[in-house]
């Protein structure tokens, strides 16, 4: 994909750092306001998609390095699963935060409340773990779909040319 | 805090961490991922084992996630539970230890078999993925979460099979059909869930057993369920990915997808036997199911004759053997109304039909194992192309010949036990059935005649000089697989007592398999 | 009958998804007609938990007299729409890889194995 | 220890069956031995007798898969090509089986008693 021009590139650079940020807002604040991990990361990876659109495949490769995604990846799906794994005193999944006063544990106020940040024990955890994982995996979705695009543009332009 | 009472989560949470440590590992060293996934796979299916004699000796098992403790299945101050829980029993585990030799030996022979440079890991991840959500499919006790697992295992064995995609298109082809075919089931499935939901508000198998009532929209939801689980399973108007998903994918997966197919029939079973059982029109539903058994033994060895490609007509035959598992079980569900037909044969019948899924497992496992050990050493699948290759590959003439001797169902082999069982006790109920079964397993042998002489038997070839035997992780995952079967062959009434009773009795009587999460309600 | 609208365009998602993908050629419109499939069950199971005048499940108690709408479907919803994506994300990068091999997404040229 | 399997009417062993076969083949291998003693193998002797005819090279006489159930096929060619044309392979029939297999199970279940 070739670049954009001038005027998209500069309102990316100016606009891609909000996205993220608000990306992360939503997976920070899943327990509480909708969304969550997959729907937090998903707005984080349009941010992706915004920067390698508006810079084009070739130069958007320097800056969105598909090894660090993977490794992002691996490290979110691990964090999940160690996350589960440390509920195991009782069983699986068992949310050993809730209430007890540590990290997230505050006891929830029941009724019409803007809601505590404090609050739900292993769930912030996993949103921050999912969220993780989801944009990194989407990332590279999107960043191999632009090698593969990238691909058919080049053996299509080598046929016209015949 | 013994990991006694945890196992059956163990089983699948083990290799999931696996699967997701495996990309990091990959990155130090590429020849660790592999050794990493076989020995994850080699203690899941110590824990299978663990699990399986708990669970012959006590009963079934409940796992609660997240509950106080694993076995709290209602929650104080309801009536129905609410978590998702793993519910294993007899038939659970027996579909669970097939999972696990067979993912287990899978590994091993990939280790091997699999040398591509680039994608190892993300292969093993794959393969893990895969075993994970095959025991998820058949351990759970709530339906969102079996239809989870379901897509899963569609995904990651879609992406297997287009494992050598990079280089060749037929993988990516297979792949693409399997996966459109495999996410419109899937939908279905979601569909009759949403049925079940909008009906009993509940979404656990046991608690949705204890209250249906077969109303019209409850026929809806059985007539997708058995259609779409039978496609997945391979039935026949429905079963035109399996050979091309069987002969595109890479051998060691092939026999893994043989037991995953095998998992979607568990859950045709679980959904007939222990979410309807009675309710149901037993009488109709068998003989759909006897039907789809009869067209896909039929047409399944029939097309099987004609096929040049060897891992072709290896598919075709799965699906002619899971004609006889769907005929086995379709006769004993067709008599479960009445308890003294059920008595005299329905349960010998499903007893045949039970044993022959971890027959099946065993030798066709084996045959793909042979022909990737053929197409490992020779480079192609053609028949035409092969000839005698007895001369270079002593082994695996050997194992091929103990894998056809047994889906033919040749005496001293675990074939015959399973199918005898079935001849007879389907006899009893239909002739025509029993005789139809005997016509194909004759073809059966006829083919595979005729892959043996074209493969094996003739003169040295010029262009297979230099072929020599198959690397010794290879030969050892045919090994194992060739002294099991032996083994159930020669002491069928050992696995049938043991094994294959339990698991037909938890299927058939549906009270107690409410009554363990219920708690005899 | 009003309460039955949202059914019906269930059924009608659903039947355009069933013709798309028996009838249509072009593999990526196969990848559309699995999308609306998956669109029409998600409105489906969200509908099963609708009730008349309730209030979004937010909340860890209902607002006085007034009742919430049943938040497991919202959940089977949410698993799915992921699902949705995962499966419409390897869908079409098999296209891709099969245009590469191929040089055509039509279905009767993707027909190599057959018989 | 005999692994005795109730089939419902009657049982099978396969060690007993074995074991019989054990003792067959070795009496019949006894028979076997007491032959013709003057034959030698890869003689003249163990020539196929085609009529006199010269006897093909062994590559020649191989007889490749394709070929080898040919008048199976060819007696059944009636029941081989709507069948083989049926497996036409592409997408929208997979999809279209599996639609009509759906909509006749559910006309057998839903419409039935």
């Amino acid at each position: 994909m070739k670049e954009m021009s001038r005027i998209v590139k500069i309102v990316t650079n100016f606009i891609y750092g909000f996205i993220i940020i608000f990306g992360f807002y939503i997976i920070a604040h899943g327990h509480l306001t909708p969304g969550g991990g997959f729907q937090g990361g998903a707005v984080v990876a349009s941010a992706f998609a915004l920067l390698l659109i508006s810079y084009g495949q070739m130069k958007a490769k320097k800056f969105l390095n598909i090894n660090i995604f993977s490794l992002l990846e691996s490290c979110g799906l691990t964090m999940f699963i160690v996350v589960a794994f440390l509920g195991l005193g009782t069983t699986f999944f068992y949310n050993f935060l809730a209430n007890s006063g540590s990290w997230f544990g505050n006891m929830v106020i029941p009724g019409i409340n803007p809601g505590d940040m404090n609050t739900a024990g292993v769930l912030p955890l996993m949103n921050i773990a999912v969220g993780l994982e989801v944009f990194a995996g989407l990332g590279i979705i999107v960043l191999l779909m632009a090698d593969g695009a990238e691909y058919t543009k080049k053996k299509e332009n080598a046929e016209n040319d015949r | 805090m013994n990991l006694l009472n945890h196992t059956p989560i163990l089983i699948l949470a083990l290799p999931l961490l696996a699967a997701f440590l495996i990309p990091i590992i990959g990155k130090i060293n590429k020849k660790a991922t592999g050794i990493f996934a076989t020995l994850v796979l080699g203690l899941s299916l110590i824990l299978t084992i663990i699990l399986a004699v708990k669970i012959l000796s006590v009963g079934p098992q409940i796992y609660v996630f997240g509950a106080k403790s694993p076995l709290l299945t209602l929650p104080s101050s309801l009536k129905f539970p609410i978590r998702i829980m793993f519910q294993v029993d007899a038939m659970g585990i027996f579909m669970g230890l097939i999972t696990a030799l067979v993912s287990f030996l899978g590994a091993i022979y990939s280790l091997a078999f699999i040398d591509k440079k680039d994608g190892l890991d993300s292969y093993y991840s794959l393969l893990l993925l895969l075993t994970v959500s095959m025991f998820g499919m058949e351990f759970t006790g709530d339906l969102f979460n079996f239809f989870v697992f379901l897509e899963i295992a569609s995904m990651a064995s879609v992406s297997l099979i287009c494992y050598r995609g990079t280089d060749l298109g037929e993988p990516v082809e297979a792949g693409f059909k399997y996966m459109v075919v495999s996410s419109i089931a899937a939908l279905m499935v979601l569909f009759a869930i949403g049925i079940f939901y909008g009906e009993y508000d509940v979404l656990n198998i046991a608690a949705i057993a204890s209250v249906i009532k077969y109303s019209q929209l409850d026929k809806i939801a059985l007539g997708i369920l058995v259609s779409v689980l039978a496609m997945k399973a391979g039935a026949v108007p429905m079963h035109m990915w399996t050979p091309d998903a069987y002969s595109e994918a890479p051998a060691p997966i092939t026999m893994i997808l043989v037991a995953a197919s095998q998992a979607s029939l568990y859950a045709i079973f679980r959904v007939v036997f222990s979410l309807y059982n009675i309710t149901l029109n037993t009488l109709a539903v068998g003989w759909i199911i006897i039907i789809f058994g009869l067209l896909s033994m039929f047409i399944g060895v029939t097309m099987a004759i004609i096929q040049k490609d060897i891992k072709r007509l290896m598919a075709y035959h799965a699906i002619s053997q899971t004609g006889y598992m769907l005929l086995g079980v379709g006769v004993g569900l067709a008599v479960l109304a009445n308890p003294t037909a059920l008595q005299r044969y329905g349960i010998t019948a499903m007893e045949g039909g039970i044993f022959h899924i971890m027959n099946h497992a065993m030798y066709k496992g084996l045959l793909f194992l042979t022909a990737g050990a053929l197409f490992f050493r020779t480079g192609t699948r053609d028949l035409n192309k092969m000839g005698g290759l007895a001369h270079y590959m002593k082994y695996t003439t050997i194992f091929f010949i103990i894998g056809a001797a047994a889906i033919a169902g040749l005496p001293p082999f675990n074939g015959f036990a399973s199918k005898l069982l079935i001849y007879e006790s389907v006899y009893k109920f239909n002739p025509l059935l029993s005789i139809i079964a005997m016509v194909v397993s004759i073809l059966t042998l006829a083919s595979f005649v005729k892959v043996f002489h074209s493969a094996f038997l003739g003169p040295k070839l010029p262009q297979f000089i230099e072929v020599k035997e198959v690397p010794r992780s290879m030969v050892f995952a045919m090994a194992v697989l060739s002294f099991i079967i032996i083994f159930f062959g020669l002491f069928p009434d050992l696995i049938v007592k043991n094994l294959v009773h339990p698991a037909v009795m938890s299927l058939i009587e549906q009270f107690k398999y409410t009554s363990t999460v219920l708690g005899g309600m | 009958m009003i309460g039955n609208f949202p059914y019906i365009t269930v059924i009608i998602y659903i039947g355009c998804g069933i013709y798309i993908l028996m009838f249509q050629k072009n593999l990526i419109k196969l990848a559309i007609g699995i999308n609306l499939i998956e669109n029409g069950i998600n409105l489906f199971l969200i509908t099963l938990g609708f009730k008349k005048g309730a209030v979004a499940p937010i909340y860890t108690q209902a607002p006085s007299g007034q009742s919430m709408v049943l938040p497991t479907p919202q959940a089977l919803t949410l698993t799915s729409i992921v699902i949705g994506v995962a499966t419409t994300a390897l869908i079409l990068s098999m296209a891709m890889m099969i245009y590469k091999h191929y040089g055509s997404i039509e279905v009767n040229e993707v027909r190599r194995l057959r018989g | 220890m005999l692994g005795l399997l109730e089939t419902g009417s009657g049982f099978w062993s396969a060690v007993v069956w074995v074991i019989l076969v054990l003792v067959i083949g070795s009496l019949v291998y006894y028979i076997r031995n007491k032959g013709e003693k003057s034959y030698k193998k890869n003689t003249e002797q163990d020539k196929p007798f085609i009529s006199g005819n010269p006897e093909l090279s062994k590559e020649g006489s191989h007889i490749s898969a394709s070929h080898i159930y040919w008048g199976f096929t060819e007696a059944l060619k009636g029941y081989y090509n709507p069948l083989v044309k049926m497996h036409t392979g592409d997408i929208n029939d997979y999809s279209g089986w599996m639609v009509i297999i759906t909509v006749v199970i559910l006309i057998i279940v839903g419409v039935r008693r």
